[in-house]
């Protein structure tokens, strides 16, 4: 992995260990440059709407954030690995990878225990693994999931563009692009018809602003003012497109102007970046003040879908893949954007801070690893579903009749 | 008990679900929840509960059915009504999400929620999108989701009692064109079961089968007949999803004659299910349907109401067919 | 029919006949104190971008305009004193009166004539009668068709809320809102495909703000640089809810920032303001410069539908609409709309540029008039259709089997 | 005469067609107009026509729809290729518009317009709306839209060519899970009915009736249980709207005995309507039907593979039947 060129490491290991304050002073820094590095954030800074949230952070939090992006990278490692080397593995995935920060941040700012009722809700799409992770989902099932064992999350009816928890407000992923954010902004209606504390977050790449829904989600909750947070992550494709097919402006963010709500621009590879205009708009929407959107600039290391052009043991994707045939991403920019990558910003910070050396920052890598190994070996032991089960689930109670046999 | 219109009858039982569950809400759209009817209070929900929990919206009726969709999931009960007008607006988020999300967490996904959808009243004049009623098929196709249509103020309350109080989205199909009927109407809430059809006259000669806006002149003509001396066993399917096999069969076991009459477009109207259900259990039946013919409806009333099914046509159609 | 204050009439009759300079400067003031009096047009006035095209007119042609505003106002006053006197009539209507400034300003800059591949295209909403009378529509096939006769424009298929007349251009009225404005785009689309010159107008009421089609109508359009005006008649009202109930800002013209397309707002009840900015957006359109979404403030003297609380004879509907149940519209708003009206102001603006007098403002009016009675009287005895013929127009040929018998 | 994959034998017609007509239109997204098969020439039809005639969009299946509706009414032919994860999302816009506008507008509509809707490839793994192949009933019961089902590369190209020149709307549902489909294909253009169904098998035995994607498995066990000496009539529907009633019927006056097979949900399937009609029109007939469960398909392959319909349940099916 490669070390930000910005934060000079060596020095920033002999400083006393950071107070709130020097912390402060560390996160504009990174926050300015990341800014100046990649974005055009003017939304999100000119009007000094972000609060340095991060500074607030015990030592025990911010090390939660960076243990959780190297578990969701660890996740998808081992999976892409499994993908790429046993032949009968049957998980698919819509890999995650690049972009955990943006998760990590926002479920940082969030209530994640409580069930239904009390935990802050959160809707996901069809690249779920950091979603679930960063909101609490547990690994081991997610992985007996992904292979569609009976023991799997959501019992192997689901898969991976489908696993939902709501236990921890997982709220699920969806195979769907556009449905999700007007159902989220529903599950928003709820908690203010019943004068609950929640808010609702809802994930949507930048290929969901082309959709119908893309506006009844903002006009709806801008004008019934929900506890509601659209988090764009902006990594440039949707599919095999560029955003600027179907994307008129560079910023998605400003499409929320229309709706008198808040547009923030963020460095989606930066996490205390995106903690704070997270925790800006989650208590901004908890204070009854109504719904934010939070465009995240990023970007995925994988392809569209699966491992195609991946090697094992690599990080990221370089080769062909045979799906996108009239456009694709070309390499400079994959290796541009993985300079800038989630987890070398977080570690970085967090040893300039003293929060962690970087051998706890190591030993953090290792266990997240290890313990990614273990779930997705623990899944392969998982039973297979019974085939008569298909007949289940589709009410509360009973099963449906066959209808195969005549 | 009390006479009670249609509307009445149905806002009476979310009225009493509302008052029940404080988190319960409704989202409308131009049709506002109220009702009156002679000797009873007004209902007006809106009024009642509150802009928070009863809240009049935008055109946009994938966005109403997605908000009680959402407040479902999060754990709170919720209905919607949408105005014919918009009664195919939300259809693929009832067909891709709402009965799919059961299968597709496993059961995660908890749905207490109603989507009342008005189908037209088939009025004259109005032609292809106002006059249409066609939806039935389309969302009684959907699994996952339980399809019910009253075709009375009794079953609109009993219907809407259950159908609030599943845990099973339900859509709940809404005849405009029985708004007008009224009946004695219990005041006290009660269910009607979702999944049982409804025999409203006992005979042996033929089994007419009909639903929603089609049972006032299948009802008719079932008395015509009856006035012929023909033992007719008339049945309101009440349930389309799911559709009770049994009651069907047993009937045409009996009568060996099967009727089947839609409202709604010949190809693929619930009646084409009724049929094939039974000829697929019973064995030396004939069968016929009445339906309107696969042509959007036109504004022209001589052309319209020379398409509509009605008494006569059903009169007609049943004689052949046991004669 | 009130006269406007803020326009001298009396000593701007004895002005000399008014060149075009004289006009323009009239037009500046007119459309000045139009903004000033009832309007938000910041959007519209501040950067300059509406010319004074309306100086360019022939008498000719602004005589026309005002004949056109007459000709839709009587067409409906007439329908409306039928509903309200013969119990047998079985027309219905969703009146325009009030609103006939815009339908024609509008097609006074479109090309009206050469059928689908030259004319220049109208779509047009559940209120249609002034849309397509000022495209060129027969009126007496239109009233034909309100009656559902066999020799009406659409031979009695469609009614009032169907009426379509492809010969000039004028693709539909059509009962649904929402999908009108995105099929409107595709005709752009084809348009730009195959090289012609001609635009597309659609119409839409605020009420089709609120509808996920909005966003992917104006979305594609500027994606696409596709020659489209999307004209908005706000009349503050869609059916019985005000329009905040479904816009979250004032002017709806605003929304079309996100788009990075013009977004202007009019004085819909000013026929010359229509028109300039009609020509400009269609001259922009014609180069290739794509849409513009202009927003025309104006208002309906009737009720959503039909003619409840209407007198015979008396213009306006001041009483009860039952439907109308939880929100009805003021009678002061009503009144003070009516004093800001569309046939007055024209006639006013054309008296004082001496391109008419009194005597012939009246002679046209009276002649609109006797050609709607007229109109209305032929239909009255056009035959009905044949039931059978209800088999027909499913597909191109043939027609499909009865299955009503059994 | 060359071996054509499905996707090539269909882009080949539209390529022709729109060589021959410049006004032409195609709109895509995320499935580029593109296909090659062994020892013909590339199709790229993007490249050949370029982007102002060919175009790919945003997320945004409606908007697709729309605007190949949009074209027609103002006088371009036009199609789409709508891909399976978004199937249902232009569906009220071709039942509530396409589907109603000739009617609406007594024929003034020009709509030489085509809707390519895939269906899925019913994929193991992917479950409830990945998987699902469900269009079928809901695009053919819309009145005033042709709807048809091609179910090897010779019909894709056939059906192709005569829904494109067909001057009414025409849903052409694209089964994906056909894609691998390779047979013969005639170079030069020509036109497949698009109301005509095909008999495959010729027989006196019984009639087995699939379409779509569910024909591999009908003519598997087709071939099966002429091998056990049954005389097996089978047809493929290849038309949904109209159905060919005509075809279906003769056959079973011949057998009197009916299989009807969906690759769809049993309710309201394809082969409700197959059963029913012939139902009204052969007496003494016997039916059964084969479909996929009312359910959703969950993702599981263990589950989901012994939902779905094949060549061993057919043949079970019809000895039942005929034995
Ligand atoms: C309605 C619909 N249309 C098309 C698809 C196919 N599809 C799956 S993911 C995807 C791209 C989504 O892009 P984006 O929202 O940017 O998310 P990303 O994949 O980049 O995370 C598309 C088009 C779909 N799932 N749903
Ligand atoms: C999809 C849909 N939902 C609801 C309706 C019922 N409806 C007819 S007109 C109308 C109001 C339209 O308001 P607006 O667009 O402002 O036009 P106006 O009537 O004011 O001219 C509504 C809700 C409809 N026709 N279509
Ligand atoms: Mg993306
Ligand atoms: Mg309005």
């Amino acid at each position: 992995m490669s070390e930000r060129s910005d934060i000079p490491q060596k020095s920033q290991d002999d400083l006393p260990a950071a107070s709130s304050a020097t912390r402060r002073i560390f996160l504009q820094g990174l926050a300015g440059a990341g800014a100046a590095v990649s974005l055009a954030s003017k939304a999100a800074w000119a009007n000094g709407e972000i609060g340095f949230w991060a500074k607030d952070l015990s030592n025990d939090q911010l090390i939660h954030m960076y243990t959780t992006i190297q578990r969701i990278r660890w996740f998808e490692r081992t999976c892409v690995d499994k993908m790429l080397t046993e032949p009968g593995y049957r998980g698919y995935n819509h890999f995650y990878v690049g972009q955990e920060a943006v998760a990590t941040g926002v479920s940082a700012a969030l209530k994640n225990t409580g069930g239904l009722m009390e935990a802050d809700l959160v809707y996901s799409t069809h690249r779920p693994s950091g979603h679930a992770i960063a909101k609490g989902v547990d690994v081991k099932k997610m992985a007996a999931e992904y292979d569609f064992r009976a023991t799997g999350l959501n019992k192997g009816y689901g898969g991976e563009m489908h696993i939902a928890d709501k236990s921890v407000g997982f709220m699920g992923a969806d195979g769907m692009i556009g449905p999700g954010p007007v159902i989220a902004t529903g599950s928003a209606f709820a908690i203010r018809a019943r004068d609950s504390k929640q808010v609702v977050v809802n994930y949507g790449g930048d290929g969901t602003y082309a959709t119908p829904q893309f506006h009844s989600t903002l006009n709806n909750a801008a004008l019934l003012k929900l506890p509601f947070i659209y988090v764009i992550e902006n990594n440039l494709y949707h599919q095999y497109a560029h955003y600027s097919y179907s994307v008129p402006m560079k910023d998605i963010a400003e499409a929320a102007k229309t709706y008198g709500i808040p547009g923030v621009v963020v460095d989606g590879q930066d996490v205390f970046q995106v903690y704070n205009a997270a925790k800006t708009a989650v208590d901004r929407a908890r204070a009854g003040e109504g719904p934010t959107l939070i465009e995240a600039k990023t970007y995925r290391y994988y392809n569209h879908w699966g491992a195609p052009g991946a090697k094992p043991g690599e990080l990221g994707a370089f080769g062909y893949d045979p799906l996108a045939i009239t456009s694709f991403r070309p390499e400079r920019e994959l290796r541009a954007w993985m300079a800038r990558d989630p987890v070398d910003i977080s570690r970085n910070a967090l040893i300039s801070w003293k929060v962690f050396d970087r051998a706890k920052a190591d030993e953090i890598e290792a266990a997240a690893k290890k313990e990614m190994v273990e779930a997705f070996a623990w899944a392969d032991k998982q039973p297979m579903c019974k085939p008569e089960d298909g007949l289940k689930n589709v009410f509360v109670e009973g099963s449906v009749p066959p209808r195969q046999f005549g | 008990m009390a006479r009670k219109s249609f509307m009445y009858a149905a806002l009476e039982a979310v009225q009493s679900e509302m008052q029940k569950d404080k988190n319960m809400i409704w989202v409308f759209e131009l049709t506002p929840p109220v009702a009156s009817t002679p000797g009873r209070p007004v209902i007006n929900l809106e009024r009642e509960f509150g802009r928070k929990r009863v809240v009049n919206t935008g055109i946009d009726e994938y966005w109403m059915a997605a908000c009680v969709l959402g407040a479902g999931l999060a754990g709170s009960k919720a209905a919607t009504y949408i105005p014919y007008q918009g009664s195919m607006m939300p259809f693929e988020l009832i067909q891709n999400e709402v009965g799919k999300l059961r299968m597709k967490t496993g059961g995660d996904a908890e749905m207490p929620v109603v989507f009342v959808i008005e189908m037209t009243g088939q009025t004259p004049g109005f032609g292809v999108q106002h006059s249409c009623y066609e939806e039935d098929t389309y969302y009684a196709h959907i699994p996952g989701v339980r399809t019910v249509i009253p075709s009375n103020p009794t079953d609109a309350k009993g219907l809407m009692h259950a159908s609030l109080r599943s845990r099973d989205p339900v859509v709940y199909l809404y005849a405009a064109g029985l708004r007008d009927l009224i009946e004695d109407v219990p005041d006290e809430p009660f269910e009607t079961p979702l999944d049982k059809a409804a025999i409203r006259s006992e005979g042996s000669d033929i089994t007419i089968v009909g639903s929603g806006a089609g049972m006032p002149e299948v009802l008719k003509a079932t008395e015509e007949l009856k006035k012929a001396g023909m033992k007719v066993e008339t049945i309101d399917l009440r349930s389309l999803k799911p559709m009770d096999t049994e009651t069907l069969v047993k009937s045409v076991q009996k009568t060996k004659r099967l009727l089947a009459v839609d409202q709604s477009y010949y190809t693929l109207g619930p009646a084409a299910e009724v049929i094939a259900r039974v000829a697929e259990n019973v064995d030396g039946a004939r069968y016929k349907r009445i339906a309107f013919p696969d042509a959007a409806p036109p504004a022209s009333p001589e052309m319209f109401l020379w398409m509509r099914p009605n008494a006569g046509h059903i009169v007609g159609a049943a004689k052949k067919l046991v004669g």
